[in-house]
């Protein structure tokens, strides 16, 4: 990201007074179109770390489907096709709003520029939305990375951790205070707070409004599945013998994953793809998958991918703001637009990860 | 003042400004003359049919992925994952009317993750046979510790 | 100090003896690359000394500045080493086929290395003896003359790397899967072996003798190395090193000084518990240290030096041996740790 | 085409003043434009007292295990400490010093001087990813405050994960992501510089071969480094949530490890190797006045060593239980990387043929350079050939061929670097006898260090031993020896370094007759090198470059 910058203002650069240029050209530059292939051609290169970044987590994906493709198999289950597809749609359309930006930018459409720029915010924060369902929900059912994986055959959720609330404090927090911005931008009549306060806000509404709709999807799964709740027992027999099997991981472990079933037994029906889930391992040929060593280290992976996608998608959500501050001053035209063009291209590529991402992760099976 | 500066810078951009242009008309009957210099506007139709594309694309991949085809099930859906990707880099990232240096450099990072993959994936089929399993283990070794087989 | 190598005369040679059918093939190829560099370092560091000297810079003298560009001479240097390059890809390969091909009805040891100890297991289920070093006890790997011999490795813990340098041969160790290796013994005596994969603390003290007899001898070794003695007493001290107590607790004089506490003197005493209980060292303390090693770890060695499990590899013969051994050490002054 | 701003002084004209009173060294005071400067020379300035202080670091702790070693057992460290020392030995090297050092000292120093223009093209990048350096030395303090990273500089799974020194680990590992992005942000830069702003005149073919080979250098950096970060922030996932990729005990796999780390960090021995080979491109030309033998060739193999690099990681992990297919493969790619070595060796020689040979420090370097790289890369064959790598593998054969590399090869041509372009950068001269005297001592002390060390390999010593068999003591022994004489060789180069910057005489403009951009400007040179872009030319026509009296210096005679 510092990339962009570089190329872009460099006026607080007081050590080189250079009254020749103006003040969007940096100094050691010979004209516009050089600063913009030099940060253009920067942007790709980092990119192209980026691209080489995420390829060792694809590389251990890989890995695992083919030592144990069953792990997949028995995986999937777990994963909401809808909440992936919602998310992919989303992310698609923030890379239009952004590709829209750029076009904005060079014909100096400014309102409309903040427009598109606001609009990707919010489409980062609703994809963040339906990202903190779908985690939360994963936790109370154990389905935690490798040695914290502790999920029952039939997985049902331990008794409701308030997981999603922890993960909704920081945005909550955030959207409360862009709000307070918005008002006093309102009141002090400052048009240039009022273009940076409006998206703002709007974008944490957009983290709720995911939040929702990704609760509304789990509902439906649940409620689609009620009917199957006579499996539950045996369910839990098959639950008790594997556990005791589990004996194998260090004594603490074991211990504990005998603690998670006390408790796991005693809560009633979770949400109910469990329940799905259950009827598919007693037809599941390896019972064996649902452990810290297979299932577990499906969940590492998807993890590890997702989480780190997600951070980008903040680096993003952040460098949009520092956009849309730039937009509110008016500061781009064809000349100089390389910073929008430049986080375009980095926004494009965390969709472009996420294209590859929501068929591997969640449709193949 | 920008638009001085634009006036003032404008000359010595303009000659590339122009061809660039140019090509772009040929290309696909939109582009902006010299005003923009290098600075090429995509039509906005343009960018809403490579979206909508896109949605039809994911449609098609969630679709596709309720039959269970098996090992042909990854390609097909990876394939479609590349058709989409391939629409959002030569359209958003404009990497159609960008310099060729971009599309190599990007390209040429694509080989080195498949050399990466590729060495390490024929490798680990390479060895498969001698890996031990955790869940044979267990089966044969109720409480052994973690890599304890029988001999 | 005396002069280094002065003493030795086969010290002079670049490798050890070799004792393997591998080992004239890979000193062949590394004598014809040691030629090969020799007959390129030479001449070329001549020239350059040459150069140096006769060009160099001196009143009266002035060389040209032409950059020059020889395509003749360019195309030959680098096609020269191109084609040497590949002859020695080839050799090698050759030679890494052969180790990597097991030949059929060979002699098979299985391989278990954990921190920091070989243990060996014959085909008859017998164990590797132990024999002393300085004071070191040095697990003996025993193999029959000019037999195939086929290794089954693997590792409890961390990597670790099997190496006989007289053998010529290596192989990694690696956890959570098999690896073989293959090799012929050419010659009787007693070779060294070595762990040249770091695994930690006492990497340097994982050595190994391997012990080359005649057939008969080999068979006798064998026998021996089955049976346990029927004393108790006898047969802990043989299982404190055969499954690797020593590696981690001192017993008497013997054994590494930790990471786990010393058998000396403990017997009977009340050992404090990482819980924070007292607990008496007796028969069922140490029965349940074999088994369940966590549940009633000493204070200080608990989560600092985790120690596996030995349930479902140790009979209770043994365990009543062990516990005889530690009686026997109740008046032995505690070392250090 | 550039903007014209007021002169400073015009290029390549011999009489104007060659120390000018302005510089960039005194353009501005005070603490904060050194550490906000955005100026490539200073941020090349900091690097380079920073990567040099890590190597004495580095270079103690060398020391301290080649003093251990004395005795065969009972010396006077642990085990334990032993195998911190030696962790962290290799770590420093590595991470904090040989991977930096030449790109990111006499690169950012000499990158934009050379090519001729006033900056690199992001210079607040720049600065960051000296930060990150700094953060990354940081954390690596910790570490070794912590005391106990005992991992080697590897970090090999399952080790890695179940030692106890979790805490020195994950400060190390982020140590090594921060490090491998400061890394990446300096290969990004210098690529985008030289794509993008060589001023007119310097085409690819005008460019000086040590531009070329940082630029295959940036190239590693930029596509290798990315994934040591995933590798080691998998690592650092490993210990703290256990996700077990990597470990066994959840059906992980250590040998993926290897492949991950070694991606990286066999392409990273290039990184090293190859701005090496570009600093003695250049001094062997300059100090032989003579043009490069060769020119394009050179350039080519830098390239082509850069890209052959990714295919041969393989050959780390010989012994690994790798399948026989890849094993071969690799061994088979590996020789392909041995020729553009070779060739560019052969091309050095070639450039003294019929020169005029002025030996001074530098050159002395270089030519040390030019035997240990040669013996290095020659005992390099027996490694890649696979039945003999059996034997060598992970043995002090393996130590003393890649000290040969990094240390004989890339610490000396630094050095080297270091003196050439001393003046340049400090604007003084050094003592050329002393420094002709700690050339000789380091090349002395370094055969003598670890030329045994063959020996001792090839007789079956492992490396990473804190106690040895008995008939390896003599050896051992011999080694120390060396390394104490390399040791003081070394202070002494620095002491001369030291010395020149209170006592030397001024520098002139062109103290070695170099044809070469930088040697346009005064020295120091100006703020921005170039007040107007200079007049580009063949970077190797030392035609017409006379030594001047008057000056002290080369100037170019029309």
């Amino acid at each position: 990201m510092t990339a962009i910058q570089d190329s872009a203002l460099t006026h607080d650069d007081a050590l080189h007074g250079h009254h020749e240029h103006p003040e969007w050209l940096a100094h050691h530059f010979d004209d516009a179109e050089q600063q913009y292939d030099a940060g253009k051609f920067g942007m790709w290169m980092f990119l192209v770390t980026e691209v080489l970044f995420f390829s060792g987590m694809f590389c251990a994906y890989a890995l695992l489907r083919n030592r144990n493709p069953e792990v997949f198999e028995y995986c999937s289950q777990f994963l909401n096709e809808k909440l992936g597809a919602i998310n992919t749609g989303v992310l698609l359309f923030s890379s239009l709003t952004m590709a829209w930006a750029v076009r904005s930018a060079q014909l100096r459409e400014y309102r409309l520029l903040i427009v598109m720029l606001g609009a990707t915010l919010g489409c980062a924060a609703m994809f963040l939305g339906v990202k903190a369902v779908e985690y939360s929900h994963k936790w109370e059912l154990g389905l935690l990375p490798g040695k914290f994986y502790v999920a029952q055959l039939g997985g049902h959720s331990l008794e409701h951790q308030g997981y999603l609330e922890y993960l909704c404090i920081v945005p909550l927090i955030l959207t409360v205070s862009f709000f307070v911005y918005w008002i006093y931008s309102l009141v002090t009549k400052s048009s240039f707070h009022q273009q940076v306060a409006g998206p703002l806000f709007v974008a944490g509404l957009c983290f709720f409004g995911g939040v929702g709709l990704g609760q509304m999807l789990e509902a439906q799964e649940a409620a689609a599945h009620e009917s199957h709740a006579g499996h539950e027992h045996a369910g839990h027999a098959h639950t008790e013998h594997t556990d005791h099997a589990h004996g194998s991981e260090s004594a603490t472990e074991a211990t504990a994953s005998l603690a998670g079933t006390a408790s796991i037994s005693e809560t009633g029906l979770g949400p109910s793809e469990d329940v799905k889930v259950m009827k598919e391992a007693l037809t599941t040929p390896n019972v064996d998958v649902n452990q810290k060593g297979m299932a577990g280290l499906f969940f590492s992976i998807y993890y590890c991918m997702t989480g780190i996608h997600a951070i980008h998608i903040i680096g993003g959500m952040v460098v949009i703001t520092w956009l849309i501050t730039k937009a509110a001053r008016r500061e781009f035209h064809e000349k100089y637009f390389g910073p929008v063009d430049n986080v375009g291209l980095y926004w494009h590529l965390v969709d472009f990860i996420w294209i590859y991402l929501f068929p591997l992760l969640y449709l193949i099976t | 003042m920008a638009h001085e500066i634009a006036h003032a810078a404008h000359d010595d951009v303009n000659a590339h400004g122009h061809d660039l242009a140019h090509g772009h008309d040929h290309g696909h009957g939109h582009g902006h003359d010299h005003e923009h210099g290098f600075s090429h506007p995509m039509p906005i139709w343009m960018l809403l049919s490579v979206f909508f594309a896109l949605l039809a694309l994911t449609g098609l991949t969630v679709y596709q992925s309720q039959f269970s085809l098996g090992n042909a099930e990854i390609w097909l859906s990876l394939t479609i994952a590349t058709i989409k990707a391939g629409l959002v880099i030569l359209f958003f990232m404009h990497l159609l009317w960008d310099k060729p240096l971009n599309a190599i450099v990007i390209l040429g990072s694509l080989i080195f993750v498949a050399l990466f993959l590729g060495f390490t994936m024929m490798d680990a089929e390479g060895y498969r046979e001698n890996l031990i399993y955790r869940s044979t283990i267990r089966a044969s070794q109720p409480g052994a510790t973690g890599t304890e087989i029988d001999d | 100090m005396q002069f280094p190598l002065a003493d030795k005369v086969q010290a002079f040679a670049w490798f050890p003896d070799g004792a393997s059918s591998f080992a004239p093939q890979v000193d062949w190829l590394f004598t014809f690359i040691l030629w090969v560099c020799i007959l390129f370092f030479v001449p070329m560091m001549a020239a350059m000394v040459y150069f140096m000297w006769v060009y160099r810079e001196r009143p009266g003298y002035r060389g040209s500045t032409e950059a020059l560009h020889n395509t003749p001479l360019e195309i030959t240097w680098t096609v020269i080493p191109t084609a040497i390059a590949v002859y020695i890809f080839w050799e090698g390969a050759i030679g890494y086929l052969d180790m990597a091909r097991i030949p059929k009805g060979t002699v098979d040891v299985n391989v278990t290395a954990k921190k920091w100890v070989w243990a060996f297991k014959y085909e008859n289920g017998g164990e590797n003896s132990f024999e002393k070093v300085g004071n070191a006890d040095m697990p003996v790997l025993v193999l029959p003359v000019n037999r195939d011999i086929k290794l089954i490795m693997r590792s409890e813990d961390v990597l670790h790397s099997f190496y006989i340098p007289s053998f010529r041969v290596k192989r990694d160790v690696v956890p959570g899967r098999y690896n073989y290796m293959w090799f012929r013994p050419t010659k009787t005596g007693t070779f060294d072996l070595f762990c040249t994969e770091y695994c930690g603390d006492n990497h340097s003290n994982m050595l190994g003798k391997v012990q080359v007899l005649e057939e008969e001898e080999y068979k006798l070794a064998l026998e021996k190395a089955v049976q346990e003695p029927e004393d108790p007493l006898e047969r802990g001290k043989l299982l404190y090193k055969r499954l690797g107590c020593s590696t981690c607790h001192n017993a008497g004089s013997e054994g590494a000084s930790g990471p786990g506490p010393s058998y000396n003197g403990s017997w009977g005493k009340e050992v404090p518990l990482e819980t924070g209980a007292k607990e008496i060292f007796d028969e069922n303390y140490v029965r349940n240290s074999i088994l369940n090693p966590q549940s009633q770890a000493r204070k200080g060695y608990g989560a600092a030096s985790p120690m596996n499990s030995y349930a479902g590899r140790i009979k209770d013969v043994q365990i009543d041996a062990l516990i005889e051994f530690m009686k026997s050490l109740q008046n032995e002054a505690p070392r250090a740790k | 085409m550039s903007v014209v701003d007021r002169p400073i002084v015009a290029p390549s004209t011999g009489e104007v003043q060659d120390s000018p009173e302005h510089h960039f060294l005194n353009h501005t005071h005070g603490f904060l434009s050194w550490a906000l400067t955005l100026d490539h020379k200073r941020i090349g300035l900091m690097y380079l007292v920073g990567v040099m202080s890590s190597f004495a670091l580095g270079g103690f702790f060398a020391l301290v295990l080649r003093l251990h070693l004395w005795n065969f057992k009972d010396s006077w460290l642990t085990n334990q400490t032993y195998n911190q020392v030696f962790t962290l030995h290799g770590a420093i090297m590595v991470f904090l010093f040989i991977i930096p050092s030449i790109p990111a000292a006499l690169g950012n120093f000499l990158l934009p001087v050379m090519l001729g223009t006033k900056d690199v093209a992001f210079p607040r990048l720049n600065l960051g990813s000296f930060y990150l350096w700094l953060t990354g030395l940081v954390l690596f303090l910790t570490a070794l405050s912590i005391t106990g990273l005992d991992t080697g500089w590897t970090f090999y799974t399952p080790y890695s994960i179940e030692t106890q020194k979790g805490g020195a680990v994950l400060a190390a590992t982020f140590g090594v992501f921060v490090l491998g992005f400061s890394s990446i942000f300096t290969g990004l830069n210098f690529i985008v510089t030289i794509n993008t702003m060589r001023p007119p005149g310097m085409t690819w073919f005008r460019m000086p071969l040590f531009l070329w080979a940082t630029y295959a250098t940036s190239i590693i950096q930029v596509l290798a480094t990315p994934v040591l970060g995933i590798t080691v922030l998998l690592l650092a996932a490993e210990r703290m949530l256990g996700i077990g990729i990597f470990d066994p005990k959840l059906n992980g796999d250590p040998v993926t490890f290897q492949h991950f780390f070694w991606f990286y960090s066999h392409p990273a021995v290039y990184i090293m190797i190859l701005p090496a080979m570009g600093i003695i491109s250049e001094l062997m030309s300059v100090h032989c006045h003579k043009g490069i033998f060769g020119y394009r060739m050179i350039a080519y193999s830098s390239i082509a060593i850069a890209l052959f690099g990714f295919l041969v990681w393989g050959h780390h992990m010989f012994t690994s239980g790798m399948a026989d297919v890849t094993t071969i493969v690799f061994s088979a790619l590996t020789f392909t990387v041995s020729i553009p070595s070779a060739i560019k060796v052969f091309n050095w020689l070639g450039t003294m043929y019929q020169g005029t040979v002025s030996l001074n420090t530098p050159m002395l370097y270089a030519l040390a350079f030019i035997f240990l790289f040669t013996i290095g890369g020659l005992t390099g064959l027996p490694l890649g050939a696979l039945a003999t790598d059996m034997h060598f593998h992970d043995t002090y054969f393996v130590v003393a061929h890649f000290h040969y590399v990094m240390m004989g090869g890339t610490l000396v041509a630094f050095l080297g670097g270091v003196f050439h372009w001393w003046p340049k950068m400090t604007g003084k001269m050094f003592n050329d006898t002393w420094g002709m005297v700690s050339a000789a001592i380091v090349f002395v002390g370094f055969n003598l260090t670890f030329l045994p060390q063959f020996v001792l390999g090839s007789r079956g010593m492992p490396r990473r031993y804190a106690t040895y068999l008995e008939e390896f003591q003599d050896l051992h022994r011999l080694s120390t020896i060396g390394s104490l004489l390399l040791g003081s060789g070394l202070v002494i180069a620095l002491i001369v370094l030291m010395h020149s910057l209170f006592y030397g005489r001024k520098a002139p403009r062109n103290p070695w007759g170099g044809a070469t951009l930088e040697w346009e400007c005064s020295s120091p040179p100006p703020h921005d090198n170039f007040s107007s872009a200079p007049t580009v030319g063949d970077p190797y026509d030392f035609s017409g470059i006379e030594y001047d009296a008057k000056q002290g210096g080369y100037v170019k005679k029309a």
